[in-house]
């Protein structure tokens, strides 16, 4: 998170819609304008959303399949390796090297590493957990949880200037705009 | 809305995924150190026996032979512990009245066996046979140490099955000439190429059965 | 993402008269409802009533499960030659049951079927004790159980041994455990959302802390659902193979043995079908009182109960076609063995009365769900889900003790006769499921909150002109 | 169910000995001989004083070897005790080293010593092992006639009588714990009163007495006070045969039989190959003549009429089964037809006519090669019409050699031991007895109900008559006698015995008596001028006098104890002629009739607990018996018709209820001459109809935990209640009445029927000379005889379904081992196994396995490693078989349990053994699901018992002694291997030579059934016979690849009897 740097007097504006509609139609207007340093809030998962805040790629397919990777190779490895060279037993008179044996161990272990790097990931790259955010000073933000839909221009943002983008967030014909503290 | 949490607990969040992480991996790290520490295996702990007898006397200082008091060690499973007759032959003479060997002569007296305590005390599911290491040319210093510089004797090898393991897969190693078997200042393990060569050497003299015989459960459990 | 009455996404083929979600919820309204129920200050005289019964058949299993473990195996039934009895029996069906959460949560969120929406976090729960129920199994049927807890995993251990991955019961080890795990995370991942709903609905501090803590800051951010929905669709396609995998693995228990009535390849596909069945029917079995206790019609819907009915007369008939394979398997292979094994299951031997039941509680009784009026019959729907629970367990006491008391050399034969301890085993583990799953219907939202928003009619981004 | 259901272990159902109790015996100067280590026996001086007692001499000298022996057994005793398996946390352990080793003991190996098992038909020689100083396992002899290296399963259980907790351990007087030397006393007294009368009122009584010191100590005794008798009474004695030679050669004769020259055998009623005397010796003569092998293709041929079904019934060609009113009938007319010296014409018809004729020219086939032999149980007559025809056949002095009888009698004279008794119960009555020594036995159980032994003792107890008994447990007849002796056993003291052929043993102690025993010679000598001699003296002194011994005596003595046998004594061959009167005698007592309703009873000694002298072995008791599988329990056998009959029904099968898994037998009364028992019946096809067989031997009252039962848990009932003094094996005219009760029988097989599936193979004589080759002979297929179904029956060539073949060894994707070096292997020849037991008893000994009790094997969780299975074949009414099937663990190269178990708990050893590592293994239980042969065992609870001190003693420290949850099974006794390879590798990795290795089961084994080896050794015996026509693997179409192969079931029937 973003410490020592002198942070500026406040996070950033928050503009509060009432249904999904206006909030993308805002959310493009926003980007259209320039703005990048945004974030949208929804009670539920809307695509138009997320990409209407620029974001068009999550990475987490890639991340799954490594760790499924990981998993795969591992499993096998660690079957072959412990009943191959470090402790070879005739067992039943089956090779030592039983392959079709040792499918299930290794499908298994794949799962779970590729699921656990997904979960993960997800967690890094969103990163959570983080109890604390400015966006929660937002006066009504609980009902982020609920039915509102909130836009918020980062204080950060190149194009930022605390009364003309608070106009222009008005202009979109929010319920209101409000300041985020820090 | 007010905040719940204070800033700080962000990073405390982040922390404990990777701290809870770390504990597990440590602790799994500490059972298998505690697993094989003398604390479990007894290794390395001096026993106190009802006698002080002192092995660094009789065998370093004296050069008394293995075999002069451990009489089976090279015709069956047990080294055999010396009956206090044993003790007497000589303490009849010498020493006969030291105070430290009072309850020597005392056992011999009154028909009584000393109890001594056991230091090498294997699992009873684990068949140890000495005369089969001691015939093949596996000396009593390899896994006892050195007897000869030990005032009260302790526990030298861990005696867990990954310390049979490592010579069972690779005797070459280990193996001295028959000669050599009693020898206590012998080299504990052949390490150079031309002592790995002689080791190699005595395998095959003296017919020492190949890894996946003598990695067999049945070689050593019954 | 879709709307109601739409014909084609539902499995039925024809319009469905039934809704996922009664008209006229709003976001509001869901979100209240649905938070109401764990938020609420006072909880409902029945839940302490069935909490105390559960929980006290809870202890029971402890007292059980401590006798065992203090006295061996022998306070069991099992013996020679039926070396596995009640404790495997109860070990697979634990485990049947709880595919249908992972099925309804992963293979019906790929195949895009959003009725699922308002039982799939319930069924995931459901899924998750159910499994805690069949791990008890596969421990403590051993016979030095403080033992198997850990020579079962490959730890470099100071004996230098390690398990043997050729057999089934190491693959159950790792299929048991991946499971649990991924289904776990699955659920809770799915639950992140809903934390933040109820720690911004929480009244009480310590309340909002507990679920702040859960939610992990959750909130709501379009970038973080992005990548949720990624995620989520992920694990989904993950968890499918899973589920199949689980049950698959659990049949190989006794497929690759050499016994006759256990050697026999269409165990996976049949033992799937039946984990299925028999999950959906403990669905239906939970869900129905469920939708009453809370008054939950409005959710948890008729074309909810009818889907699932037609679900379970699907893979009823699956099953009922593995029944016939198996007989037909040992008649034509020529095998005496085998063909002595059918006939002394069937009519010949002392446990022919289990497959007859067998036949009726999950051939015979459930094809009366092809009449519409009973599938839309809830008592009808929940007698028939007991019967086929039932139907279930005998499945599996059929596969394992009839095909074990008799097998090749009838020198060997014996008969099995369970004791007190296995009957109070077994019920103690339908309690501690019991158990967790009122505390979780107390404590945790038991339907998805952000995926019932999704579902209403006002969740979709109205696209003006392109 | 209830938690006592689930304390099995017999020795700890009940209270276990504490260590306290020990101490307290010790302290009380009491428990001197039980001491729970060398520490504490050591520390006790009452044992220096012991020691000093019993072997006054020897004890500070050490030349003379045997004493020294003994000595150190005690000193040595509990050195090394057998460990638990798996058990993770070992407390710290002493090692308690001796104060003298004696040269010969090296700890850690064990050391063998010769003696001899009396037995009253007959003592064994046996070699028992000790280790440190503990007798641990017997075995056969090699160079004793009546072992021949093999063993019974009574001699081999003995070992668990040595230990068992439940012997007495003091000397009492009516109840109360005296010394000794106040028994001594109180003898001194009264016999010095007896002493003025010449020793009248003086009574012995005894059984049968095999040993020489002890006649001579006896004929001492007698001259001393010529007033004074000696009794016998022997409940199983041979009555009938020393009638029926008294018949027949109006003298006194023993009968040996020469079966390895013998091609005809007809058994009367004789299970001569499973019940003695001789047995041993007579099994291996018989089947190595029987024995089809190696290019040989002759086969002897055996009838056998008998009267209830028999283990040699079991190996018969031909069985007829008779009732016993008949078998007088059938002999009289087979001594007709080969003509039999002045045999008068037979009165009325005999069974099986059309089988007759063709017998006795079968027999008059093989004059001189032939052999008749009657049962100890069939009337006299029918010995002297055996005897008749022997001497027609022309069989004496060929196959059938008379000798002076084997037993010692008062001057020599043989008495009818039940006319023995009565007279003593006579004088009893008449107030003519004062002082009577009971010396073994137990006559208050086993006396003829008639004499009311018990009752006679009350009396003479009442009127405070010196009685006194000598025997190994507190038992019914202790109970009222005023002193009881604890008696030693006869691997605790001295003595002699003579084998079926009169050779005698010399019988040396391996142990000092753990309890305070006595032997009977020590006991005797209490009534001579050196009470306290002890045995050792005793039977010295004796043999010194002795012509076999005389020269350099300590020599003599010295080889006599090593060999374990003194040559030259047996029983030298004598010539008798047949006296005329004989077989008149024979006519004059006509078969008698029996009226319809009435029923016939046959009684027979049990083939487990014998007359009940073994009643307290839970070895015994818990060994299947040959025929019908039960354990723990004896029953009322009768035959499928006659249970029809008795209950009315269609299908037998409905008599019995089953009780959850319990078999619930239909509970019957029988009553003859007034008395009645109640007795829980057992169907067994070949029973003749309206015949029942009760054994005897259980109903036990007052013996110990193992034997006596209660009422709630009786062990079996008692069938002497039934005996008369004049009906001592057959009952005729008894009531048979069904009852509504019902009773628990546990056996260890309750399926007779092969089901049609290829098992047992079985062919003839002439099938095999054919050359038909193992895949199409024909299977032993037939019907559950006890459920009446009929099954397959014999298939004929093309008739039979086709046989599975096992795939090719590379039929297969995966590559095989190669077992470089040893390959072992087994292989068992199921015509010679003759279904007696020994080797599952030798291997529950060699392999420490535990009991688990009667309600634990109704459950189904018996532990033995090695099984016989039985079979019966044919129809329900007249059954061929049982065929018998030793089932040890297979071995299976592929085997089926391995790649199941999740921990590698058990997998292959380089040399192709199926290990079974108990400290690995968790208990999932899945390797025996898996096993098709269903020989793994599991320790569902606590069988061992790791209280019991003297339990521990017994063990055998080369094997782990396994604890709850884990897995066991048969290992080829992997100790013997792996110690006969250390010995070998020792001299320069020389191989293990073929026969070095002697399984358990194989060493006991009277008829060399079983064979181990290496089968990379293409001339090892078991090589040999892995290749012989007969060898078949079972279920080797599961490609499981069993190194344990066995070899087909060979019959010899004779082609003119139909049904052959």
């Amino acid at each position: 998170m973003k410490t020592r740097r002198e942070r500026p007097p406040f996070y950033g504006l928050m503009a509060e819609f009432d249904n999904p509609t206006d909030v993308v139609t805002a959310a493009r207007a926003v980007h259209e304008a320039g703005y990048r340093r945004i974030d949208a809030f929804s009670p539920y998962p809307i695509e138009e959303l997320s990409e209407a805040v620029g974001m068009h790629t999550t990475k987490m397919s890639l991340i799954v399949l490594i760790g499924g990777l990981i998993g795969l190779i591992g499993g096998y490895g660690m079957q072959y390796y412990l009943s191959v060279i470090n402790y070879p037993l005739n067992v039943g008179g089956k090779p030592l090297n039983s392959w079709p044996a040792f499918i299930p161990i290794t499908f298994e272990t794949t799962v779970l590493c590729a699921a656990l790097a997904g979960i993960f990931g997800m967690l890094a790259l969103n990163g959570l957990p983080e109890p604390y955010h400015p966006v929660f000073n937002t006066p009504n933000f609980a009902l982020a949880s609920r039915d509102r839909f909130f836009l918020l221009i980062e204080s950060r943002d190149d194009n930022f200037d605390r009364t003309q983008t608070a106009e222009f967030l008005r202009s979109l014909g929010p319920r209101e705009v409000t300041d985020v503290e820090y | 809305m007010p905040q719940i949490f204070h800033r700080s607990t962000n990073t405390l969040a982040k922390l404990s995924i990777f701290g809870g992480l770390f504990i597990l991996a440590f602790a799994a790290w500490a059972l298998a150190e505690i697993n094989r520490s003398s604390w479990n295996t007894g290794a390395y702990v001096e026993r106190q026996q009802p006698v002080q007898f002192s092995h660094k006397h009789h065998v370093g200082d004296d050069g008394i032979d293995c075999r002069y008091c451990h009489t089976s060690v090279e015709t069956s499973a047990s080294a055999g512990m010396p009956p206090t007759k044993t003790c007497m032959n000589c303490h009849s003479q010498i020493w006969s009245d030291s105070p430290y060997l009072e309850p020597v002569r005392t056992s011999w007296r009154e028909n009584r066996p000393i109890e001594w305590t056991r230091v090498h005390d294997l699992p009873d599911y684990a068949y140890f046979n000495h005369s089969i290491h001691v015939n093949k040319g596996v000396g009593c210093s390899t896994c006892h140490g050195r007897v000869d510089q030990m005032p009260i004797v302790y526990q030298y090898a861990s005696l867990q099955m990954e310390w049979c393991l490592e010579c069972h897969r690779d005797p070459a190693r280990y193996l001295r000439p028959r000669e050599q078997v009693f020898n206590m200042e012998w080299r504990p393990e052949n390490k150079s190429a031309a002592e790995l060569q002689e080791g190699r050497e005595l395998f095959a003299k003296y017919h020492v059965r190949h890894k996946a015989i003598l990695q067999s459960c049945s070689t050593c459990h019954r | 993402m879709s709307t109601i009455d739409h014909p084609h996404d539902d499995v039925g083929i024809h319009v469905t008269p039934y809704p996922v979600i009664e008209p006229g919820h709003t976001f509001g309204s869901v979100t209240d409802k649905i938070s109401a129920l764990t938020l609420q200050r006072r909880t409902p005289l029945w839940w302490f009533i069935a909490f105390g019964i559960s929980f006290a058949l809870t202890n029971v299993l402890m007292f059980s499960i401590g006798y065992l473990v203090l006295t061996g195996i022998g306070v069991w039934g099992n013996n020679i030659p039926v070396g596995w009895a009640f404790d495997i029996i109860n070990f697979v069906w634990w485990i049947g049951i709880g595919h249908a959460g992972t099925l309804i949560s992963a293979i019906l969120l790929l195949l895009r079927q959003n009725w699922r929406t308002s039982i799939n976090r319930f069924a995931e729960a459901m899924t998750l004790f159910a499994v805690a129920c069949a791990g008890i199994f596969p421990l403590f049927h051993t016979g030095r159980p403080w033992l198997a807890i850990y020579w079962l995993f490959p730890y470099p251990n100071t004996m230098n041994i390690w398990p043997n991955f050729r057999s089934p019961l190491m693959w159950d080890v790792f299929a048991v455990s991946t499971y649990a795990t991924v289904s776990a995370l699955f659920w809770f991942v799915g639950l992140i959302p809903d934390f933040a709903t109820l720690r911004d609905r929480a009244q009480s501090r310590p309340f909002k802390i507990v679920y702040g803590m859960l939610s992990l800051g959750w909130r709501g951010s379009a970038k973080h659902w992005a990548r949720y929905e990624a995620l989520y669709l992920l694990l989904a396609g993950l968890a499918t193979p899973l589920v199949l995998s689980v049950h698959t693995i659990v049949s190989f228990d006794f497929a690759v043995g050499v016994l006759p009535g256990w050697h026999a390849t269409i165990f996976p596909p049949y033992f799937v079908a039946g984990a299925i069945y028999a999950g959906f029917a403990m669905v239906l079995t939970l869900t129905i009182p469920l939708r009453k206790l809370f008054h939950l019609e409005d959710f948890i819907t008729m074309r909810h109960l009818r889907n699932s009915a037609k679900v379970m007369l699907a893979t009823g008939l699956i099953v009922a076609y593995g029944y016939m394979m198996e007989a037909f398997t040992a008649w034509y292979s020529g095998s005496e063995y085998e063909g002595f094994m059918m006939k002394n299951r069937i009519w010949g031997g002392p446990y022919w009365w289990a497959y007859m039941l067998l036949i009726l509680c999950n051939v015979l009784i459930p094809q009366i769900l092809w009449a519409k009026r009973m599938r839309h019959n809830t008592l009808v729907l929940f007698a028939v889900s007991l019967v086929v629970g039932v139907g279930m367990w005998l499945e599996r006491f059929v596969i394992i003790v009839t095909s074990l008391h008799r097998d090749f050399l009838p020198s060997a034969w014996a008969m099995y006769r369970p004791t007190i301890i296995d009957f109070t085993t077994f019920f103690g583990t339908i309690g501690l499921f019991l158990t967790l799953l009122l505390l979780f219907i107390r404590f945790l939202p038991v339907i998805s909150i952000f995926e019932m928003r999704t579902i209403l009619p006002q969740a979709e981004v109205k696209e003006e002109e392109a | 169910m209830h938690i006592k259901d689930t304390l099995p272990a017999l020795y700890k159902i009940r209270r276990p000995l504490k260590a306290e109790d020990v101490r307290a015996r010790l302290a009380a100067k009491q428990g001197k001989e039980y001491w729970r280590s060398l520490e504490e026996l050591a520390a006790s001086e009452e044992f220096e004083e012991f020691l000093h007692r019993e072997f006054p001499r020897q004890a500070g000298e050490w030349d003379d070897e045997p004493s020294r022996r003994t000595f150190l057994k005690v000193m040595g005793a509990s050195l090394a005790l057998a460990g638990l398996a798996g058990c993770s946390y070992q407390p710290p352990e002493t090692i308690v080293p001796y104060v003298r080793q004696p040269e010969e003991l090296v700890p850690g190996k064990p050391l063998f010593f010769a003696t001899a098992m009396p037995h009253t038909k007959g003592a064994t020689g046996l070699l028992v092992r000790s280790n440190e100083g503990r007798p641990t396992h017997a075995e056969g002899n090699d160079l004793h006639p009546g072992s021949l290296g093999a063993a019974d399963v009574f001699s081999i259980a003995s070992i668990l009588t040595l230990y068992d907790p439940d012997r007495s351990e003091t000397v009492q007087y009516r109840g109360e714990i005296r010394p000794y030397t106040s028994f001594l006393a109180d003898v001194r007294t009264t016999l010095d009163a007896l002493k003025a009368k010449q020793g009248a009122g003086l009574r012995i009584l005894t059984e049968t007495v095999t040993s020489p010191s002890v006649a001579a100590l006896l004929k001492q005794i007698t001259t001393a006070l010529p007033q004074a008798r000696w009794h016998s009474y022997e409940p199983a004695g041979a009555h009938a045969a020393t009638q029926g030679a008294a018949l027949a050669f109006g003298q006194p004769v023993h009968t040996i039989y020469r079966f390895d020259r013998a091609d005809r055998v007809l058994s009367l009623d004789a299970d001569f190959l499973a019940a003695g005397p001789g047995e041993l010796r007579y099994a291996r003569d018989f089947i190595d003549r029987r024995r089809v092998i190696e290019g040989k293709s002759e086969m002897n041929r055996l009838y056998v009429v008998e009267t209830t079904p028999t283990n040699t019934g079991a190996k018969a060609d031909h069985r007829f089964a008779v009732r016993p009113s008949e078998l007088e009938q059938f002999t009289r007319a087979l001594a007709v037809a080969v003509g039999a010296q002045n045999t008068p014409a037979l009165v009325g018809s005999a069974p099986h006519p059309d089988a007759i004729a063709a017998i006795a020219k079968d027999l008059q086939g093989a004059r001189g090669k032939s052999i008749v032999i009657p049962g100890d149980y069939a009337p006299p007559t029918v010995h002297a019409l055996a005897h008749a025809m022997n001497a027609a056949l022309g069989n004496t002095g060929q196959t059938v050699v008379y000798t002076d009888p084997l037993a010692f009698y008062p001057n020599n004279q043989p008495v009818d031991q039940i006319a023995d008794l009565r007279a003593l119960v006579g004088d009893i009555d008449a107030g003519a007895v004062e002082m009577l020594l009971i010396v073994g036995g137990n006559p208050a159980y086993n006396a003829p109900v008639d004499l009311a032994f018990r009752d006679k003792l009350k009396k003479l107890f009442d009127q405070k008559k010196l009685t006194a008994h000598l025997g190994l447990h507190f038992d019914e007849t202790s109970e009222w006698c005023q002193w009881h002796v604890p008696e030693a056993h006869f691997l605790e003291a001295w003595g002699d015995a003579r084998a079926y052929d009169g050779t005698v043993s010399i019988i040396q102690p391996l142990i000092a008596p753990l309890y305070r025993g006595r032997s009977a010679l020590e006991f005797l000598s209490a009534l001579t001028d050196t009470p306290e001699k002890s045995g050792y003296d005793i039977v010295r002194d004796f043999w010194r006098t002795q012509p076999q011994m005389s020269g350099d005596f300590e020599r003599a003595w010295r080889r006599a104890v090593h060999d374990g046998l003194i040559a030259g004594t047996a029983l030298p061959e004598k010539t008798v002629a047949l006296s005329a009167s004989a077989s008149s005698q024979a006519a004059s007592a006509p078969a008698a009739a029996v009226g319809s309703g009435q029923f016939e009873i046959v009684f027979r000694p049990d083939p487990s607990v014998y007359d009940g002298r073994y009643a307290n072995n839970g070895w015994l008791q818990e060994l299947p018996k040959p025929l019908t599988k039960l354990c723990w329990d004896n029953a009322a056998h009768i035959s499928p018709a006659t249970a029809r009959k008795l209950f009315n029904v269609d299908n037998q099968e409905d008599i019995a209820t089953y009780k959850g898994i319990e078999y619930m037998a239909p509970v019957v009364t029988l009553s003859y001459r007034g008395q009645t028992i109640k007795a829980p019946v057992f169907i067994l096809p070949g029973q003749p109809d309206d015949v029942v067989t009760v054994h005897l031997g259980y109903g036990r009252t007052r013996v110990g935990r193992v034997g006596a039962g209660t009422a709630q848990q009786p062990v079996g009932f008692d069938a002497y209640q039934l005996r008369f003094a004049d009906a001592p094996w057959t009952a005729t005219g008894a009531q048979v009445a069904a009852t509504a009760d019902s009773y628990q029988l546990v056996g260890t097989q309750l399926h007779f029927n092969m089901e049609g599936r290829d098992i047992v193979r079985s062919e003839t004589l002439e099938e095999y000379r054919r050359g038909r080759d193992d895949a199409q002979s024909e299977h032993v297929v037939g019907s559950d005889a006890r459920t009446g179904d009929e099954g397959v029956g014999r298939a004929g060539p093309g008739v039979g379904k086709e046989v599975h073949k096992e795939p090719g060894v590379n039929e297969t994707l995966y590559y095989n081992y190669d077992y470089v070096g040893y390959k072992w292997g087994m292989a068992i020849d199921t015509t010679a196994c003759v279904g007696c037991n020994a080797c599952v008893i030798a291997c529950q000994s060699e392999n420490n396995i535990p009991v688990v009790g009667k309600e634990q094997v109704a459950r189904r969780r018996e532990m033995h490693w090695l099984r016989i299975d039985a079979y019966f074949k044919g129809l329900a009414e007249n059954p061929e078989g049982v065929y018998f099937m030793p089932v040890p663990c297979m071995h299976c190269e592929n085997a089926p349990c391995e790649p199941v178990c999740p921990v590698n708990a058990t997998v292959h050893d380089a040399e192709g053994t199926n290990n079974m590592v108990y400290n690995r293994c968790v208990g999932t239980r899945y390797c025996s699901n898996n096993c098709p042969y269903k020989v793994r065992r599991f320790n569902f609870l606590r069988y061992q018992d790791f209280e019991t001190e003297s339990l521990k003693l017994m063990r055998n420290p080369e094997v782990s002694v396994r604890s709850r949850g884990v897995m066991e099974k048969c290992t080829y006794c992997i100790q013997r291997i792996q110690a006969a390879k250390i010995e070998s590798e020792k001299e320069a990795g020389r191989q293990v030579r073929d026969g070095e290795i002697q399984t358990a089961c194989q060493s006991a084994c009277p008829t060399n059934a079983i064979v181990f080896g290496n089968l990379n050794d293409r001339n090892s015996m078991v090589a040999r016979w892995q290749h012989e026509p007969r060898a078949y693997g079972v279920l080797t179409e599961l490609n499981t690849r069993p190194r344990t192969q066995y070899l087909s079931e060979l019959r010899n029937p004779n082609p003119e009897i139909r049904g052959a």
